[in-house]
């Protein structure tokens, strides 16, 4: 199949650096302690960040650190075909651990111990990047509740087909089975996070892949930046400051 | 045994129910001693058994067993399937045991009972090891469809010897097993005759009336628990727990041995102690074969 | 009348044994037992603190889970997981370590008949090696009773499936005493011909079985010298480490 | 062998061979039709009650109306789960299942997920939980044979059970639904005129005290018709209560003698 | 699982018993509703309610399907209700299956009528494209992003708005086949048919605090209910389907009054909320 077409224009008209359109919005769980809804495209979701709090189960408690807990679920409505069971498949177990041990990296534990920060990441509509989308979803969730970090965590995708490097796949692009790199990046200090990839690649390749994504990740966290401080500035014109 | 002196001082002073409580063990030795249980029965007796057949209307066959107390009721739901390429003039059984939270303060809702499942393989081993039922006669047209019987045994109410009552209640159920009449239609599938305009229908029926399986060895099963030179036949729950080792012997009504069952148990058993327990199973057959066929004759004459 | 076995063997011969002790790092103690191509895995943790629910909190509690070699499990391996912790519940000196629970993970690494037997025997070994308290050994063996009547020790997978009943043995070891023969008698038998568990299938007859019984009874008492034998060295070195 | 595992072949129940013809029980324009089973359109099916069905629980009961079969057993006062907080009151815990041949095919009893938490909705309120603190009771019903109009058979048995393993109550719960079909109201419906239905109306209520404590309605319903279905419903409860305490009054009596 | 001290206890409580309640509403006031529509475009509908912080997404799915032989002139609607734990922590995992549970069942009770599909708000033989063969099934799927009470009138009102954005594909029937073999169809991309939205009900929650009935509970007032009663009711004034929360009991005559406030204010919400569903639909079409 042709995923780049001659004029260079991918399935969704595209260029193969180009991102789709992003847009996020902060708090959009009224009772959640910090929240927020992330597009890529026709990917949304929204997370909902409820902590600092007491631990719940007594026994998982940590002495010297928060505890980070993560569920990633699908709505029944978010794929083509219905979904009959969205709950507690492998899938789901997997990508909770990568964006727990994702935002784990980055969240300042340290300052919070013995207590439980729970992330919960809901995806409403799944078309690729789904993975990107909850761990950028989830660093603007973090955010607007007020929890320490070290730097934004913000994520992209990145793949390789017909012999070009593509950023942000989409779904048709996802499924192609070819190379799929997603980079996890904390973009102050200039540090990856989190390297995940599908499929193999010839070792130069994937160092300009990555990179692809790793720029992609850049875009994301300026665009994140300033939605936060849109944000801070409206929270500031309402306390009439 | 290894107890204190101290329940010897004390039973003259204390009541018989915090006796039973408190030193179980030594409760039912003193009674062990007479040769005598504390629900009044000798040693070798089993309870007062009972069995119903038809309690489920909606079942093709049916039984409720009773052994004392732990009641049993047995349905067989009667389902066509394609018969596997291997055995393709043969019918199923599917057997299931079930311990629904109903029957017993230790089972929970969503958590299965231990024992449950372990019943359930007993049970469907007895029956194809006893070759009661010729799977042959449940087969309707070969190659293509035959009967699935699923037989699913409930547990009402639990107090010992629950794989005795269950397999009485199972071959209780088979024995009232009534197989509907039906016929193939043109779609290949099975139908059932209803009974007005059954005679009517020239299709090639499978078969024609409502019939019945023959049953042959039947089994019969006796547990004992061991406890010292002890053996006590049809155990309640209470003495199942504080005697901790059993014996289940199931014999056919040509008096094969079909299953000799011991998992474990502090107590072991020689070659007497087994022969002790084959001789019992032999008696408590007699009883329950004459127990059975008056279930039986009880139904023809209604 | 001789039966022909496929493998060559006779009636009464048993396939080659062996036991290794002591093959995984982390568990408390564990064992490997091989009969012919039947090959189990056994590893034991514990005592733990604490029981389960609905364990008698007095006593040790034996925990069993089987893995079988693939596929999930079902009422086949829960009924083993039932037979080998009430098998090995009747050999632990349960009142040495109350309210603690020792785990038993078996294994199954190949399926080649006498399934059963071929675990309980290294289950045993298993608690040796973690030096669980016990009263003596269990030894396991499985009879296979021919449609003519004939007994055959120790049947491959095949000979199971073809034959008409199958019997599985376990009986407790002979214990070497310093006190006089006599008192080990029980009953007028000796301790040793006393069943622990016994498991059937197929229909047989009720003499067919007791001969079973006394083949099995032979079997294990030579089992049971090879399993001593396999124990003793290692417990001997063990001990010189320690002194 | 019997039950091989994982070889289970998939199976249909054979159907009758004339479901086209099978007619619908009742026709719109007849005025007066007859019910399937001969009842009037305002009468329940002969209810029976014994208490007691269960020996290993602390209360139970077991009820019979018509075709529909069930048990219910009551465990407790006993410790709650350990993952339980503290509460100053009791907790009822409820569960109800059904055999895999209480239904005319197999193992549909497992559609009624709502049932444990309708039966709890309707006891809770005639229970006095402040007498039990901390601990548990447990209510569990098991649907032996489905005939119609299961969840209040279910209801009214369990207050019995409970009545027999000794829980204060305020009043006992009685329980009966009636179906909406065309024009008329029938009164505990049988499994086939539940299934044709247009309309459903269950009650659950404290007669004594005159109170309803589970109250659902499907179906559309003018207001003067759902007052009839109610007064229908509250009078039928307000029998049935009575003969439930006949049952309890006859188990006292027997096991004093 | 709501905390609340003895003296906000009171305060709810009290302000009830006054007609003036914390948020400064009447007793029979709304929240101020907010409606989206289209907001899933993978969906053939698609709908999100705001009622004060409470916020529910609802999305209908056609398939097609073969009608059950009971009844084989009407397709098949079913309900799902699925709470995020994005609403609350407690229904992480399978924490939030019991509630939902209850939501669907009673959607189900007050959407779809009687076992014989009489009094459904959804006309079900609309949905059959070739008697006793093909039909569209529906799946109406809600997720409850943020829980502050007064749910299941939000996701009534969500699954009203969901459906009137649905738009079924026109389907043409290949000619030809008969007998028993499935006839091959045609589903246009181009033509989409509407449904007819006026008879379905909307749903009206009454919670009973103290003496009083209150609408549209927050999550502060329902802890503080004796018991609840969500009454569906359609343009006509009849009563679709009536499901009672909480364990104390009720006199009947109470009941009766309750349904009758209920017709009341159904009237009001059924109108705010067409007004609000059509300004929805228009805001739509013109982005």
């Amino acid at each position: 199949m042709e995923f780049v077409s001659p004029e260079g224009l991918r399935l969704d008209g595209r260029r193969p650096m180009e991102m789709r359109q992003i847009r996020a919005e902060i708090g959009a769980v009224t009772k959640a302690d910090g929240s927020a809804v992330f597009e890529m495209g026709n990917t949304k979701v929204i997370a909902a960040v409820y902590g600092p709090r007491e631990v719940q189960n007594r026994s998982q408690q940590i002495n010297d650190q928060a505890l980070v807990r993560c569920e990633y679920s699908m709505a029944n409505f978010s794929t083509g075909d219905r979904m009959r069971k969205p709950k507690g498949d492998r899938r789901s177990t997997e990508i909770s651990l990568v964006i727990r041990q994702t935002m784990e990296a980055c969240i300042l534990t340290h300052l919070m111990p013995r207590s439980q920060i729970d992330i919960f990441v809901q995806v409403l509509q799944a078309d690729g990047g789904t993975r990107s989308a909850c761990i950028n979803a989830a660093t603007l969730a973090l955010a607007d509740a007020g929890i320490p970090m070290r730097d934004l965590v913000t994520s992209c995708s990145s793949g390789y087909l017909n012999s070009t490097p593509l950023l942000d796949l989409n779904y048709v692009e996802d499924s192609a089975g070819g190379p799929d790199v997603t980079v996890g990046f904390l973009p102050k200090l200039d540090k990856v996070t989190l390297l995940q990839m599908d499929s193999k690649l010839p070792i130069d390749i994937f160092e300009n892949v990555m990179q692809l994504a790793i720029e992609g990740c850049k875009a994301i966290a300026n665009y994140i930046r300033e939605i936060m401080l849109e944000n801070t500035k409206q929270l500031e014109y309402r306390r009439g400051i | 045994m290894g107890l204190p002196d101290a329940p010897g001082d004390l039973s003259s002073e204390v009541d018989v129910d915090a006796f039973r409580r408190l030193f179980p063990l030594r409760f039912y030795e003193r009674h062990l001693t007479e040769s005598i249980r504390p629900d009044g029965r000798p040693l070798g007796r089993a309870r007062d058994t009972t069995i119903a057949l038809g309690a489920v209307a909606s079942a093709e066959g049916s039984a409720l067993a009773k052994i004392g107390s732990t009641t049993m009721l047995a349905a067989i739901k009667m389902e066509v399937m394609t018969p596997s390429m291997d055995s393709p003039d043969e019918g199923c059984i599917a057997i299931d045991f079930h311990m629904p939270p109903i029957c017993s303060p230790i089972v929970r809702p969503g958590r299965p009972a231990e024992i449950a499942p372990v019943v359930s393989k007993q049970l469907s081993d007895t029956i194809s090891s006893s070759g009661m039922i010729n799977l042959k006669e449940l087969s309707l047209v070969s190659g293509k469809a035959a009967w699935m019987a699923y037989l699913d045994i409930y547990c009402l109410d639990a107090d010992g010897a629950l794989f005795d009552a269950a397999l009485l209640s199972a071959v209780a159920a088979f024995s009232h097993l009534q197989i509907p009449a039906v016929s193939l239609n043109d779609d290949g599938k099975i139908v059932v005759v209803s009974e007005e305009n059954g005679g009517k229908l020239e299709k090639d029926a499978v078969n024609k009336e409502r019939m019945k399986l023959t049953l042959k060895s039947i089994p019969f099963s006796l547990t004992c628990v061991l406890h010292k030179n002890y053996i006590l036949a049809d155990p309640t729950a209470e003495e199942e727990s504080i005697m901790e080792t059993v014996v289940t012997v199931v014999l056919d009504s040509s008096s094969q041995l079909v299953s000799l069952y011991k998992p474990g148990g502090p107590v072991l058993a020689y070659t007497s102690a087994i022969q002790d327990c084959v001789a019992l199973t032999r008696q408590r057959m007699k009883e329950l074969q004459k127990i059975l066929d008056e279930a039986n004759s009880g139904m023809e004459v209604d | 009348m001789e039966i022909d076995r496929l493998d060559g063997r006779k009636a009464n011969q048993l396939r080659p044994l062996a036991c290794s002790r002591n093959i995984l790092n982390r568990a408390h103690g564990s064992a490997s037992w091989t009969q012919g191509d039947t090959k189990v895995l056994v590893a034991v943790y514990g005592p733990k603190a604490g029981t389960k629910k609905n364990e008698n909190p007095e006593k040790a509690c034996i925990e069993v889970i089987w893995k079988p070699k693939s596929g999930q499990i079902g009422k086949l391996e829960r009924e083993y997981e039932m037979i080998v912790k009430r098998t090995l519940q009747s050999i632990c000196i349960l009142n040495i370590n109350p309210n603690t629970t020792t785990s038993v993970i078996v294994q199954v690494i190949n399926d080649d008949g006498a399934l059963l037997p071929c675990a309980i025997n290294a289950a045993c070994a298993a608690l040796v090696d973690a030096g669980i308290p016990l009263k003596h050994l269990a030894v396991a063996i499985c009879c296979c009773l021919a449609d003519s009547g004939y007994i055959i020790l120790d049947p491959t997978k095949l000979e199971e499936q073809s034959m008409k009943a199958y019997a599985y043995l376990v009986f407790p070891n002979s214990i070497l005493s310093v006190r006089p023969e006599g008192s080990l008698k029980v009953q007028g038998e000796p301790r040793e011909h006393g069943v622990i568990t016994s498991g059937t299938q197929g229909a047989m007859s009720v003499d067919d079985y007791l001969n079973c019984l006394e083949r099995g009874r032979a079997a294990t008492a030579k089992m049971s010298t090879v399993l001593r034998r396999n124990l003793q060295p290692q417990i001997a070195s063990e001990l010189s480490k320690a002194g | 062998m019997a039950g091989k595992p994982g070889t289970t072949p998939t199976t249909y129940s054979p159907s009758p061979t004339n479901q086209k013809i099978r007619r619908p029980i009742f026709n719109e324009n007849e005025v007066d039709w007859v019910r399937p089973d001969g009842r009037g359109f305002h009468q329940c099916r002969p209810a029976f009650f014994r208490t007691g069905a269960v020996n290993a629980a602390s209360g139970s009961a077991y009820a019979e109306f018509g075709n529909t079969k069930v048990i219910v057993s009551v465990f407790g006062p006993r410790e709650s789960k350990k993952a339980m907080m503290y509460s100053d009151i009791g907790r009822l815990n409820c569960s109800v299942s059904y055999t895999t041949f209480a239904t005319p095919a197999r193992g549909q009893g497992s559609e009624h997920k709502d049932f444990s938490s309708m039966l709890h909705k309707s006891l809770e309120g005639a229970i006095i939980l402040e007498t039990f603190p901390k601990t548990t009771v447990d209510v569990f019903a098991l649907v032996l044979e489905s005939g119609g109009s299961d969840l209040p058979v279910v209801i009214s048995c369990a207050s019995l059970a409970l009545a027999d393993a000794g829980i204060l109550m305020h009043d006992l719960v009685a329980s009966v639904s009636l179906s909406c079909l065309g024009k008329n109201l029938v009164i505990d419906p049988i499994l086939e005129e539940e299934s044709y239905q247009d309309g459903g109306l269950l009650i659950t209520c404290m007669p004594s005290r005159y109170e309803v404590t589970q109250l659902t309605v499907t179906g559309e319903w003018s207001t003067p018709k759902i007052n009839e279905g109610m007064q229908l419903c509250l009078d039928a409860c307000s029998k049935l209560a009575k003969i439930m305490r006949s049952c309890l009054k006859e188990a006292t009596s027997t096991s004093q003698e | 699982m709501v905390g609340l001290s003895l003296g906000e206890k009171h305060f709810i409580q009290g302000g009830i018993a006054q007609d003036i309640r914390s948020d400064g509403r009447k007793r029979l006031t709304y929240r101020p509703i907010n409606v989206e529509t289209g907001v899933i475009p993978q969906a053939n509908g698609s709908a999100r309610i705001r009622m004060g912080a409470t916020d529910v997404i609802s999305t209908v799915k056609a398939e097609l399907g073969k009608p059950i032989s009971l009844q084989p002139d009407k397709g098949k609607v079913s309900i799902y209700v699925d709470c995020s734990p994005t609403a609350a922590p407690m229904f992480e995992g399978r924490g939030g299956e019991e509630l939902s549970t209850e939501l669907s069942v009673a959607l189900q009770r007050s959407l779809l009528g009687g076992k014989s599909g009489a009094g459904a708000g959804i006309d079900l033989s609309s949905l059959v494209v070739v008697e006793g063969k093909i039909c569209w099934d529906l799946y109406i799927d809600c997720l409850v992003v943020c829980s502050d009470g007064n749910l299941l009138d939000a996701l009534g009102a969500a699954i009203k708005a969901a459906l009137s954005n649905t738009g079924i594909p026109r389907v043409q029937v290949a000619a030809g086949a008969s007998g028993d073999e499935q006839p091959e169809v045609d589903i246009s991309d181009e033509e989409f048919l509407q449904f007819d939205t006026s008879d379905i009900p909307v749903i009206v929650t009454l919670t009973k605090v103290g003496r009083h009935y209150i609408v549209d509970a927050t999550t502060e007032e329902e802890s503080q209910m004796s018991s609840a009663i969500s009454i569906s009711v359609n343009r006509k004034g009849h009563i679709c389907g009536l499901t009672k929360r909480g364990g104390a009991g009720l006199d009947p005559s109470i009941v009766l009054d309750m349904i009758s406030v209920a017709k009341h204010v159904s009237e009001q919400l059924m109108n705010k909320l067409d007004s609000e569903i059509a300004a929805a639909e228009a805001g739509e079409d013109e982005s």
